[in-house]
């Protein structure tokens, strides 16, 4: 009775993750508001953020709050508050242009599903020690490593060149 | 030269900082400086104006005023209505209706000082509140004094 | 994933109970030392020394009419204080107060905390945006401006810790300054700490988001009664939090002689909260340009350099 | 109960009602609001010397949605009006004002025939709870408009009346 009880309750929790982060992301492309927008991809990626912990990795869950919600999305929100509230007629969900993006996501899927066929899925039990996380990252993946910290250096000077083209200091 | 000025300017900055600190920490621990009214009283000045008030006259306890109306002349706002009759033994007049509308003073003391019978003074009331302006738009000065017309 | 219902409910009622308690005495003390730093009582009539002061106000804030402005965003305004009060139930779960005053312990506590943290300027921005009023936009956006000046530095003195505790629970980080507290170690890292903290928890010098002389209220201009007092709620128990991090990561806990554990928690975490107050009865708000230059040019470098030589000292 | 609500309640819980209002009474948070020289006198009462703090009156709240009363301090003059009513309408409910100085009651020395831009009285704006009447009143006065607030939302008088100050007493 009991156990029944606290299954239906992570059963709940479980449903709970799955509405956010379906929901989320169909209010962040459906929403004609750009802030509506917004906190759907917020509330996405909270659930995603779930969906790590329930798949037993506290620590990727943590790290998707910090890094997707708490620095990416400050970071678009800080643009938003910049944007001007301008061509907001012009932005039509319905767009055929939209059809690309569902075209490439049910492919990607079917995809994945078709060689996930058959068989057996399983979450892994082992717990990750987050220090080996760190060795991999230094170690066995230096190179991607650097390679993206590269990428996100130029990331910021485009981004700086961008802000000082009408500037002409 | 620009790396010295840029630590110098964080060292005296934090030291700023903590003497403003300094400063209210020493405010914290000191007596404060309420008075904490209606338990205690604040000193009024001497020189304090409340409203106007009627003075008595020592030998009688009517009222100085003879309602020669120049307080009511001179007032400024007009607040002040004087009517005055004569009793029937006394050839000077006395005040039977002296009435001021407070909430049009502006406490310039020019009734004060023009009155021929040094009649007026200015009261200590400092702390009159109330639920309607009618209270103070027709205050009677005369009330608590003797009247020589009570029949 | 063995905990009971029932604990989680216990739980979630004791937090909800040193939330409460938390802002009731946070309040009361803000307004004393406030009315002492400026030669006055503060509270006194409301119960012996105005105790119940904030009681008082509480419960009318509960009886006020709470207005949804028309021009105003209605989801969003009313999610706003629950967005930015939420996220307390779950940080305050790792948090050791005791040796075993701590609701879970977790080997990832310090990273939740932080990471949740950060969530309170999302709660700002809602309410910024779902007032739509242009004081409460401007609000919101100087919290965004404000959190990507101060975050950077703040994780680079959690990293600092973590580098010298070797570990991401709270429980592990104070149990290693059994031998020395971090504050003597690590100073200025210390200073730099509170500084970003006072960032964090939106208070005088740095309360850009809601300046009174500048933006009325900032972001909270057009609540009333309970949306009111439950960003309030929220602003006194971030403080709470980043206090009781500070004495982890600092000051060692709950360790200290003679007192029992617990007591000497919160004896740092008070102490912690009364410089925040002191801080904010002293100095007058910076300009948000001044924040800046503290946030990019001052505190980053600082935070770097000593997280350098930490990290080369700890190496040898 | 006079002009606190605007929309008075259907159902009436004794106990409750006792409960709010006491705890209204022992917090009436102002606006920061001041339109000429009373207004001083205002600030004077919030600060070290006399301290509306001690009564939980001291948090002067800058946005109108967040205060309980509004204290009309100075003259209302006709192009004010329309702002004072507005920022009246934009307060929430239980909500009352104090009409400070002789300008805020009748129009003080500015109600002349010829005077075509003041309101010659905040009370043809708003309901008005208490009057303070004075050119400017002193700090006490205010402190006893709020007591007088006080006494009128929980029927009964906890503070000593005002003690009257002698010549003697001066300084």
């Amino acid at each position: 009775m009991f156990a029944s009880f606290v299954h239906t309750v992570y059963t709940l929790a479980f449903a709970t993750i799955l509405l956010l982060v379906v929901g989320g992301a169909l209010l962040a492309v459906t929403a004609r508001n750009l802030i509506h927008c917004f906190f759907g991809l917020v509330g996405a990626l909270l659930g995603v953020a779930g969906l790590y912990y329930n798949l037993g990795s506290p620590l990727l869950a943590v790290m998707q709050v910090m890094i997707y919600i708490g620095a990416v999305c400050v970071a678009i929100a800080f643009g938003l508050t910049l944007t001007r509230k301008q061509g907001e007629e012009g932005m039509r969900p319905l767009d055929i242009k939209a059809a690309i993006p569902v075209v490439l996501v049910v492919a990607m899927l079917s995809a994945t599903l078709k060689s996930l066929a058959g068989r057996e899925i399983v979450a892994s039990a082992r717990k990750i020690d987050e220090s080996r996380i760190g060795w991999m990252l230094l170690g066995d993946y230096l190179l991607p490593f650097e390679l993206i910290s590269i990428l996100l250096t130029v990331a910021v000077i485009g981004a700086v060149t961008i802000a000082l083209i009408n500037r002409r200091i | 030269m620009n790396g010295y000025r840029y630590l110098a300017g964080i060292v005296t900055g934090s030291v700023s900082l903590l003497k403003g600190m300094r400063v209210t920490f020493a405010n914290m621990v000191s007596r404060p400086h309420t008075v904490q009214w209606p338990r205690q009283t604040a000193p009024l000045p001497a020189r304090f104006r409340g409203h106007i008030r009627m003075l008595a006259d020592e030998e009688t306890g009517f009222p100085r005023c003879f309602a020669c109306g120049s307080c009511a002349r001179i007032c400024p706002s007009a607040c002040i209505t004087v009517q005055g009759r004569k009793p029937g033994d006394r050839k000077k007049k006395v005040a039977v209706r002296f009435l001021l509308d407070f909430t049009k003073c502006s406490l310039c003391g020019l009734c004060v000082e023009s009155c021929p019978a040094r009649a007026l003074a200015f009261s200590r009331d400092y702390a009159l509140a109330g639920y309607r302006d009618t209270e103070f738009r027709t205050m009677d000065l005369l009330e608590g004094l003797a009247s020589p017309f009570q029949f | 994933m063995s905990i009971s219902p029932v604990t989680i409910v216990c739980y979630l009622l004791g937090i909800s109970a040193v939330v409460g308690l938390n802002a009731v005495i946070l309040v009361w003390l803000e307004r004393k030392v406030a009315g002492h730093m400026h030669f006055r009582y503060g509270p006194m009539e409301v119960g012996p020394h105005g105790l119940l002061q904030t009681l008082a106000d509480g419960i009318k804030l509960l009886g006020k009419q709470f207005l949804v402005p028309d021009a105003a965003d209605r989801p969003l305004f009313l999610l706003a204080p629950v967005v930015s009060l939420v996220p307390i139930f779950v940080a305050m779960v790792p948090l050791p107060l005791g040796e075993t005053l701590q609701a879970w312990e977790l080997n990832i506590g310090l990273l939740l905390v932080v990471a949740l943290g950060l969530l309170n300027t999302l709660g700002i921005l809602l309410a910024g945006w779902g007032s739509n009023n242009k004081y409460a936009l401007l609000g919101g956006s100087r919290a965004v401006a404000q959190i990507l000046a101060y975050k950077i530095p703040l994780l680079l003195c959690i990293l600092t810790i973590i580098m010298m505790a070797g570990s991401y629970s709270l429980r592990q980080i104070a149990l290693a300054q059994k031998d020395g507290w971090y504050i003597l170690y690590q100073p200025l890292l210390f200073i730099i700490y509170i500084v970003t903290i006072t960032l964090e928890t939106n208070r005088s010098p740095f309360d850009f988001s809601e300046a009174e002389s500048e933006l009325v209220a900032g972001f909270h201009i057009e609540y009333s009664a309970m949306g009111f007092s439950l960003f309030f709620l929220a602003e006194y128990s971030y403080m709470f939090i980043a206090a009781a991090l500070a004495s982890i990561l600092f000051l060692g806990g709950w360790q200290g002689p003679f007192l029992p554990g617990p007591v000497w928690s919160l004896l740092k975490l008070y102490g912690i909260i009364f410089l925040l107050m002191w801080f904010r009865w002293t100095f007058p708000r910076l300009r948000i340009d001044q924040m800046l230059h503290l946030g990019w040019k001052i505190l980053l470098p600082l935070a770097l350099v000593n997280f350098l030589v930490t990290a080369g000292v700890l190496a040898l | 109960m006079g002009t606190g609500s605007t929309l008075p309640p259907i159902v009436h819980f004794v106990r409750l009602e006792k409960l709010l209002n006491q705890a209204r009474a022992n917090s009436l948070w102002p606006l920061t609001f001041g339109l000429a020289c009373c207004a001083i006198e205002m600030m004077s009462a919030a600060g070290p010397r006399f301290d509306l703090d001690r009564f939980g009156a001291g948090v002067f709240r800058a946005t109108p949605r967040q205060a309980d009363v509004m204290i009309v301090a100075g003259t209302v003059t006709a192009r004010m009006a329309p702002t004072v009513v507005r920022l009246y309408n934009q307060m929430p409910a239980p909500k009352w004002v104090i009409a400070m100085g002789n300008c805020a009651i009748s129009g003080g020395p500015f109600k002349l025939d010829f005077n075509y831009n003041v309101i010659e009285g905040v009370s043809r704006l708003l309901p008005v709870d208490v009057v303070v009447p004075g050119c400017p009143p002193r700090p006490e006065a205010l402190i006893e408009a709020f007591l007088k607030l006080e006494q009128q939302l929980t029927g009964s008088r906890r503070f000593p009346e005002a003690p009257e100050i002698p010549l003697e007493d001066a300084s």
